[in-house]
């Protein structure tokens, strides 16, 4: 049973692939994605619901391990993977010109990323954890180079090249680990299992440990979009399909950074909150200055969408560094409203994209007047990058500051408050010229005009994306147990 | 057990609130004005009977632990509170009647229509909230709200006022939330109650850092100089009952969080604090009312008449600290008490005028005043009602602004038995303030209504005017009630306003000693008496003159200098008015003018057209925020050298990171 | 709760002060303008003539103006109206008025604001180019003198303690070595200046010109005519009178009725009369030797007062 | 034991002096064949370790390193050498001497910072360890300097190396499965570049990476 729970979601989603792989992009298999994304999100509720009620899962001698983080980590997964999914049908159609091969291969590499990331997760072997990750890498390089054009190719290139420079240096520092827990008596098997490693974390020889953790947080923190290898985000971001830009941003980031989390609660202990919350802070408060400058004379959406993750990863980064169980929560609930706001961001610039042809934010005007639906999802998604009650990202970000006020780190807080300002004075400016600027012609009427089913999934992820601003009670005792895991 | 009435009375309010929004989404245009009007009107009205349930000494208290994640929902109210709700909800009440009638010619936006009761809940919200998160949740739900009201007409100007309100008011939620969450950070506890228990351990240097930067977060929602420069803009952008709701209502909130906070929360503190926020406020009455008196713009010119209004209650905030500071408690009583009641004086006649600027706009199309002008005989009943407005914000005796203006100098008069220079040298400034800005005020309303109202149209649009429709003749009605009540009668208010300041915590000792006080200075003042002898004269004297009249009155032609026509070109505008005023302040408002003479083509003494161009620029603005402005775009423009495309360049930083941790690592060890 | 202080004495001190102020002022009026010819070297006219042009106008048809409206009606009987309440607020030849608590310092000069800015919104309602020109120049003038007066009479309550007028008159008059005091002298010389300016009296505004672009006051009333014309010189002349009273009573209290006796009140109105004539023979003597100024420097004059009237509420903080 | 230790010292020399190889050598061809070099060095490393450490596991682990890092990776490079002829690195962002006199520093770096590992136990093989974290920091030289497409998987894969070399000398390599993992998604790694420098020469018409610039801020 407890094996069937963790195998489920990588199953559904190489099956799919499969599926994929053999009958190619039809009408019959258009859906098979998104049955696969319903698979993984019912499993992860059954997995939320065990895991919260009868503790954690450990299944084939620890190589995989379910805690509530990982279940609240592939509740995530799940949930972005089915607006995504569902609007993969859209995206194939507003593309006609592609050929079969391509739409064969954009699924099938699809439904590998979502089992990557679902392994990912589940890993309970940070080695295992990081050949998933890396996995991700491989599938979706191709997945942002999709469109084939010459810029979707340096993209490509660039993602492929930076990510796995930095995965590499994330591998040295798990080997380090590695030595480190080998010379701590822990056996080849459990010497990278992170909870034995959480729990023998005093015996690791601290030298080592620093170095191994530093590596790590550099490498995980380049997959996460963390400065300073984070160039690649822009890149990708804009290039890649906008379902797969909605995934990559509001999981794959995450992802990444929950195995920060797991790196610093075997870092904390041994070598005290301080380390651990110093790189961090650095990491994540240069990341938010970057994406705030970067944000203010941007002129494609995309990239200002893409500038918006790492202005938001940087946050969680320095929640992460801030490291108390509030904190954690609140990064976590963070993770979950970013996922959603930036999913519903990326899917409708898509849309945006399909109807519109051009990325670039000058030339997109009075879009709440000539395409009013699609202009109130995108501006509610943006709305909520920005920090707006009532949705839930304006919760994350005051228990966030609460949090660092009380852990004295006040002074970090205000300097990413300052820079969250610049970030929102620009992205306030570059979403008002969307959305309101007056067009200085007789703007053309659209082409094609969206049906109102594609739209469906994004008000509810909107809805959604609110209520959890109001109330997080059905998952709060998921989010606190969560939270304990990190701490 | 039966239920606490002003529960029962909150819990109304939000459900007519929600009833409303949800009106303005799915019901057919046929009944949606009236249907969501009235419900929105009937919430504002159980939120107002909340507000008066808390002023009669009602409290009441809820913790609800499942919304609000992360944080959980404090609920309080107390009679401070209740001056808020109260004002809040009469507003949002006469705002909504005056909705159906304007809506009705707008009636295509639903999304207006359906954000703005949410609006007003929110403004609800933010007295009632208890906690630091629930308070700044309500405070930035209202923030969204009212953005999406001023954006709601789409266009640039709507853009641009957007951007500036969205910018600014995120910068006082910076300051609010760093200030609000350290003050909790230190308390250990983010309920009020909590806070307020535990301030007194909090060092002093830190409650000194928390005023800061609370002052700054609430000083620019109340439209504070320098935090101004979104009030202009935004405030008449908006559809003019969301002007009203926002000018009379919303920035209140700023000054409620800063008595809250600052009294209640931080029980006074230090004396540089208020004399910080007197001296800011003094600035704000001044200059606000500056820029008013050169406005031509019907609804910009209201709003900086807001900076002003709000700047006197600020500045009386400040007063009552000193003088709480200074070992007066009765005397600080009386200052706040002079401040709460112009947050009530003012939030009448502006709701008033901004919903006479309403009418204006809504039967001309114009908010220019230089357009304007012979409304009074197209536009009778909200020329009167205007005036009635205007003779308010003009704080003569009779309008609605002389009370508390009156009772603030009482409580100032008294300011000689304060110690320390630095408060007695504060302390003419305020009074002088206080005196330029209601002389300003007079000269800024007797334009506003001269130029506006009087005289002869001049244009084609205020030719055409029409008498606004019942409902809104109905909503300025009752704020014109509202007006006159507080006018006349501004007395009958001290017991409220005494259970107020004493919720306020300014002043920790029995209610009924100084309420004595305060209802004793209430009744010197009898503005009703002198009105009343004052309106009997005038209807005197005209009876007898038209009893010893010989003939009735017959017309006649004007004095045209013996070269007709008369047009009304030669009319003196809203801009011709001001212009002596404007050279009186030259040095203060830096205006740009342009004038552009075109020679006739046979002769250069000839003059073939003369074009005069005027512009009066922020200055505060121009010279605060333009340069960090640039700055930011500067800092842009090196966004564009660190990410410029070269992939060696950005996996160079991975490297050069790399190196610096060895080093590091090793130099450390 | 209006805590009128009404009683056979308070009534007879406020009704014989406004009859006298009402039936004196153009005899001041006239007294002045007689000063003035006489200085200048002319016979000039006889002190009744102000009231020998009121009866005349008076008995004239009411004209309107076309297109004025309620604004232009009212404003002058405003104007006599709250001439005649101020009249009866102020102490001007006893302490005790009928308004007893309600004759409050801020509310008559709000009154008197009041009706300028009645004035002036019916200067604008003629719609001409004269209207506009003085209502907009009255009200520039207005602005700044408004809260001149405000701090003046501040710095005069906030020793007293109170803004009541009979009160602080009483004070005034119990202990006269306040009234040397520096604050009250730096406010009495801002007032001075501001009562020049509120009267449209030169250097201000001159109340004998016709010259259309040098004109304040007269541009603004051009339209008045008849019943209507009279009024507004009465109102203009009541005020006058009443902020002269107002400045000698606070300023030199002496003679002013303090208690109860008719005699005391006698002497008090007979006094009153003498210094009212007395401070309007100097002012008029004043204007022979003074020429206008120019408008754009009004302003600075009044700016000038303005900062007398902070120093003096400085130093009734500071000094007293 | 004296004996094996001498086997580990020349294995891990040409393991180092084939990446410093790299840094000198300019062109692609030689790169390749540089790489075999290393990866029969690196495959040596574990020989001798199985030996020193009696772990018979550890001669199949070296066996597949062998096999992916002596002859299939630098067979994949080597045949998109062969595919164009331009690929030679003219001139790279740092000269060779430059370069050069930088691996110099970045050894000694290495050295410096890998005394906590080598603290940790004072065994030849972790004497020795410095010199993987060299070859790391070297390819990461390389990735950053060189021109070329090709070059740059050049270097990913001496990072590579250097991280597999690092996990032998430290604790005789990571768990089999572990390894496995890695090799595979290096191995996919190097692919997708592979495919990606072959579009990226049918797009741009070369595969010089100052040409990737049109995506920036």
């Amino acid at each position: 049973m407890d094996a069937l729970l963790l195998l489920t979601p990588v199953g559904a989603a190489s099956l799919a692939a499969a599926v994929y792989l053999l009958l190619g992009w039809r009408r019959i298999t258009a859906h098979v994605a998104s049955a696969a994304s319903a698979i993984i999100l019912a499993d992860a509720i059954a997995l939320a619901v065990h895991v919260t009620r009868r503790g954690p899962i450990d299944v084939a001698s620890g190589w995989l391990h379910a805690d509530a983080l990982s279940a609240f980590m592939l509740l995530g997964i799940g949930t972005i993977a089915l607006i995504a999914t569902a609007a993969s049908p859209a995206y194939l159609a507003s593309h006609d010109g592609e050929r079969d091969g391509s739409r064969r291969r954009y699924a099938v590499l699809v439904c590998l990323f979502l089992a990557a990331m679902a392994t990912a997760v589940l890993a309970g072997n940070l080695g295992l954890a990081w050949i998933a990750i890396e996995a991700t890498t491989i599938v979706t390089a191709f997945l942002v180079g999709h469109t084939g054009s010459r810029t979707a190719l340096e993209a490509a290139w660039k993602y492929t090249v930076i990510c796995s420079t930095g995965i590499a240096l994330a591998l040295l520092g798990l080997v380090m680990l590695y030595d480190a827990a080998r010379h701590a008596n822990l056996t080849e098997t459990d010497a990278l299992n992170y909870t034995l490693l959480t729990a023998h974390a005093h015996d690791l020889d601290t030298g080592v440990l620093r170095m191994a953790v530093a590596f790590l947080l550099l490498g995980f923190g380049a997959k996460a979009g963390l400065a300073p290898l984070h160039s690649w985000l822009p890149d990708a971001h804009s290039q890649a399909p906008a379902p797969v830009s909605a995934l990559m941003s509001g999981v794959l980031l995450p992802v990444a950074l929950s195995q920060i989390l797991r790196v610093t609660a075997i870092a904390n202990p041994a070598l005290g909150t301080g380390y651990a919350r110093t790189l961090l802070t650095v990491m994540g408060l240069g990341t938010l200055l970057l994406a705030a400058i970067a944000l203010i004379r941007q002129r494609d959406y995309k990239r200002m969408l893409a500038y918006s993750s790492m202005e938001h990863m940087g946050l969680i980064a320095i929640g992460a560094a801030i490291g108390t169980p509030l904190a954690l929560a609140a990064i976590l609930l963070h993770i979950a409203g970013h996922g959603l706001a930036k999913a519903v961001a990326f899917t409708s610039a898509g849309h945006i994209l399909a109807t519109e042809h051009t990325t670039s934010i000058d030339r997109v005007k009075a879009l709440a007047r000539r395409q009013p639906v699609l202009a109130g999802i995108f501006a509610a998604a943006l709305l909520a990058l920005l920090g707006f009650p009532p949705f839930s990202l304006f919760a994350s970000e005051l228990a966030l500051a609460r949090a660092g006020f009380a852990a004295h780190l006040g002074l970090v807080i205000a300097a990413a408050l300052i820079l969250l300002l610049i970030a929102f004075a620009a992205l306030a400016h570059h979403g008002g010229r969307m959305l309101l600027a007056d067009a200085d012609h007789d703007a053309p009427a659209p082409s094609p005009a969206l049906s109102t089913r594609a739209y469906t999934p994004l008000i509810t992820a909107v809805v959604v994306l609110a209520a959890l601003g109001i109330t997080v009670y059905p998952i709060s005792s998921l989010l606190n147990a969560a939270a304990g895991v990190g701490h | 057990m039966s239920a606490n009435p002003v529960a029962v009375a909150l819990a109304v309010a939000g459900g007519f609130g929600l009833v409303a929004s949800t009106g303005a989404l799915v019901l057919p245009a046929r009944i949606r004005v009236l249907a969501t009007g009235g419900s929105a009107a009937a919430s504002g009205t159980a939120g107002a009977a909340a507000g008066a349930l808390a002023l009669s000494g009602r409290t009441y208290a809820a913790h609800l632990p499942n919304l609000l994640p992360l944080g959980g929902v404090y609920l309080r109210v107390d009679a401070l509170a209740g001056v808020f709700l109260a004002v809040t909800g009469a507003v949002f009440a006469v705002a909504a009647v005056y909705g159906i009638g304007y809506f009705r010619g707008h009636g295509s936006n639903r999304a207006v229509q359906a954000v703005w009761p949410l609006f007003a809940l929110s403004l609800l919200l933010v007295p009632v909230a208890a906690s630091v998160s629930t308070l700044l949740y309500a405070w930035e739900l209202m923030a969204l709200t009212s953005l999406l009201l001023v954006c709601a007409g789409g266009g640039e100007q709507a853009r641009s006022a957007g951007l500036w309100y969205a910018v600014m008011t995120h910068l006082g939620l910076v300051a609010l939330l760093a200030g609000l969450v350290w003050l909790a950070a230190a308390a250990h506890t983010e309920t009020f109650a909590g806070i307020a228990a535990a301030s007194g351990s909090i060092s002093p240097a830190v409650k000194g850092a928390v005023f800061v930067l609370v002052l700054a977060g609430f000083g620019s929602k109340a439209g504070m100089v320098p935090l101004h420069a979104w009030l202009p803009r935004a405030h008449p952008e908006a559809p003019s009952p969301v002007s009203a709701v926002m000018s009379a209502a919303m920035v209140n909130l700023g000054v409620y969080g800063l008595v809250r906070v600052g009294f209640g929360l931080l029980h006074g503190g230090s004396r540089w604090w208020w004399l910080t926020a007197l001296l800011l406020g003094a600035l704000s009455a001044v200059y606000g009312i500056i820029q008013a008196a050169v406005e031509t713009d019907l609804k910009r010119l209201l709003a900086y008449s807001t900076v002003e209004n709000l700047g006197l209650i600020l500045l009386a905030v400040g007063a009552a600290g000193i003088l709480s500071d200074s070992g007066q408690p009765v005397l600080a009583a009386l200052a706040l008490a002079a401040g709460l009641l112009h947050v009530a004086t003012h939030a009448a006649f502006k709701t008033l005028l901004f919903l006479g600027a309403g009418s204006v706009l809504h039967a001309t199309g114009t908010r220019d005043l230089d357009e304007l002008g012979g409304l009074r005989t197209r536009m009778p009943v909200t020329t009167g009602l205007f005036a009635l407005g205007a003779l308010g914000a003009a704080a003569l005796p009779g309008g609605a602004g002389f009370p508390s203006e009156w009772l603030l100098l009482q409580s100032l008069i008294h300011a000689r038995v304060i110690s320390g220079a630095a408060a007695l040298v504060m302390l003419p400034v305020a009074v002088g303030a206080i005196a330029l800005s209601a002389g300003l005020a007079v000269a800024t309303f007797v334009k506003a209504l001269g130029t506006g109202f009087l005289a002869k149209p001049r244009s084609a649009r205020a030719e055409h005017a029409h008498e606004a429709s019942g409902p809104m003749l109905a909503g300025l009605g009752i704020a014109a009630v509202a007006c006159l009540a507080l006018a006349l009668v501004p007395g009958t208010s001290a017991p409220a306003l005494a259970r107020a300041v004493n919720a306020a915590g300014l002043y920790v000792g029995g209610l009924p000693e100084y309420a004595d006080r305060l209802t004793a200075i209430g009744s010197t003042l009898s503005p009703l008496l002198v009105v009343a002898v004052v309106v009997l004269l005038v209807l005197a004297i005209k009876a007898l003159l038209k009893i010893t009249a010989r003939a009735p009155r017959r017309a006649a032609p004007l004095w045209d200098c013996g070269a007709p026509p008369l047009t009304a070109r030669m009319e003196y505008t809203a801009t011709s008015f001001a212009e002596p005023l404007q050279r009186v302040f030259d040095d203060v408002i830096a205006p740009e003018s342009d004038l552009d003479v075109t020679q006739h083509d046979e002769s250069e003494y000839l003059v073939a057209r003369v074009a005069y161009s005027r512009a009066v620029p922020d200055r505060i603005e121009h010279r605060l925020y333009l340069p960090v402005v640039h700055t930011v775009r500067r800092a842009g423009r090196m966004a564009t050298h660190v990410a410029n495309g070269s992939v060696h360049r950005y996996l160079g930083y991975g490297f050069c990171a790399v190196i610096v941790l060895l080093v590091v690592l090793a130099a450390a060890r | 709760m209006n805590e009128l202080d009404i009683t056979a004495r308070t009534m007879t001190v406020s009704v014989v002060q406004v009859l006298v102020v009402l039936l004196g002022s153009p005899l001041l009026v006239g007294l002045m303008r007689f000063v003035r010819a006489r200085m200048e070297g002319r016979v000039g006219a006889g002190v009744l003539q102000p009231w020998r042009d009121t009866v005349k106008l008076l008995r004239k048809h009411r004209l309107d103006p076309e297109g004025t409206g309620p604004a232009f009606r009212t404003a002058p009987v405003l104007g006599v109206a709250v001439g005649a309440v101020a009249a009866g607020a102020i102490p001007l030849m006893a302490t005790g008025t009928a308004f007893g608590t309600g004759a409050d310092m801020i509310a008559v000069i709000g009154l008197l604001a009041l009706a300028s800015a009645a004035l002036a919104l019916a200067g604008l309602d003629t719609a001409t180019a004269f209207g506009g020109m003085g209502a907009s120049r009255e009200m520039t003038i207005a602005a700044l003198a408004e809260p001149t007066i405000l701090m003046a009479v501040f710095a005069l309550s906030a020793r007293v303690g109170s803004t009541n007028l009979p009160a602080i008159v009483a004070a005034g008059a119990a202990g006269a070595s306040r009234l040397a005091s520096p604050a009250s002298l730096l406010a009495a010389v801002a007032l001075a200046v501001v009562v020049l300016a509120e009267c449209g009296r030169l250097p201000v505004d001159n109340p004998a010109t016709h010259l259309e672009l040098t004109m304040v006051h007269e541009a603004m009333v051009l339209e008045y005519s008849g019943p209507d014309l009279a009024l507004v010189e009465l109102g203009a002349a009541m005020r006058l009178t009443v902020l002269l009273g107002l400045w000698s009573s606070l300023f030199v209290p002496f003679g002013i009725a303090t208690g109860t006796g008719l005699g005391v009140l006698l002497l008090g109105l007979l006094v009153f009369a003498a210094k009212t004539a007395v401070l309007g023979c100097v002012l008029a003597a004043g204007e022979v030797f003074m020429a206008k100024l120019r408008l754009f420097r009004v302003p600075e004059l009044l700016a000038g007062s303005f900062l007398l009237g902070v120093l003096a509420v400085a130093a009734s903080f500071f000094l007293d | 034991m004296n004996a094996d230790a001498e086997w580990l010292d020349v294995a891990c020399g040409a393991f180092l002096l084939a990446a410093v190889g790299v840094v000198w050598r300019r062109d692609a061809a030689a790169s390749s064949r540089l790489l075999a070099v290393q990866g029969a060095a690196l495959a040596a490393i574990a020989v001798v370790l199985g030996a020193d450490r009696h772990h018979p596991e550890l001669y199949a682990v070296a066996a597949g390193v062998g096999l992916l890092r002596a002859v299939v990776l630098p067979g994949i490079l080597r045949r998109a050498v062969t595919a164009s002829t331009e690929d030679r690195e003219t001139r790279p962002l740092m000269n060779v001497g430059a370069s050069l006199l930088a691996t110099a520093g970045l050894v000694l770096l290495a050295y410096v910072a890998a005394t906590p590992m080598v603290r940790l136990e004072n065994t030849p093989a972790a004497r020795a360890l410095p010199v993987g974290l060299a070859v790391v920091l070297i390819g990461m030289l390389v990735l950053v300097t060189r021109r070329k497409a090709l070059s740059q998987v050049t270097g990913f894969l001496l990072l590579d190396n250097g991280i597999t070399a690092i996990a032998f000398l430290a604790a005789a390599g990571v768990p089999l499965l572990v390894e496995f993992g890695v090799s595979f998604d290096l191995l996919l790694a190097v692919l997708v570049l592979r495919v990606l420098t072959t579009r990226l020469r049918a797009s741009f018409g070369s595969a010089d990476l100052d040409d990737l610039r049109e995506l920036h801020d």
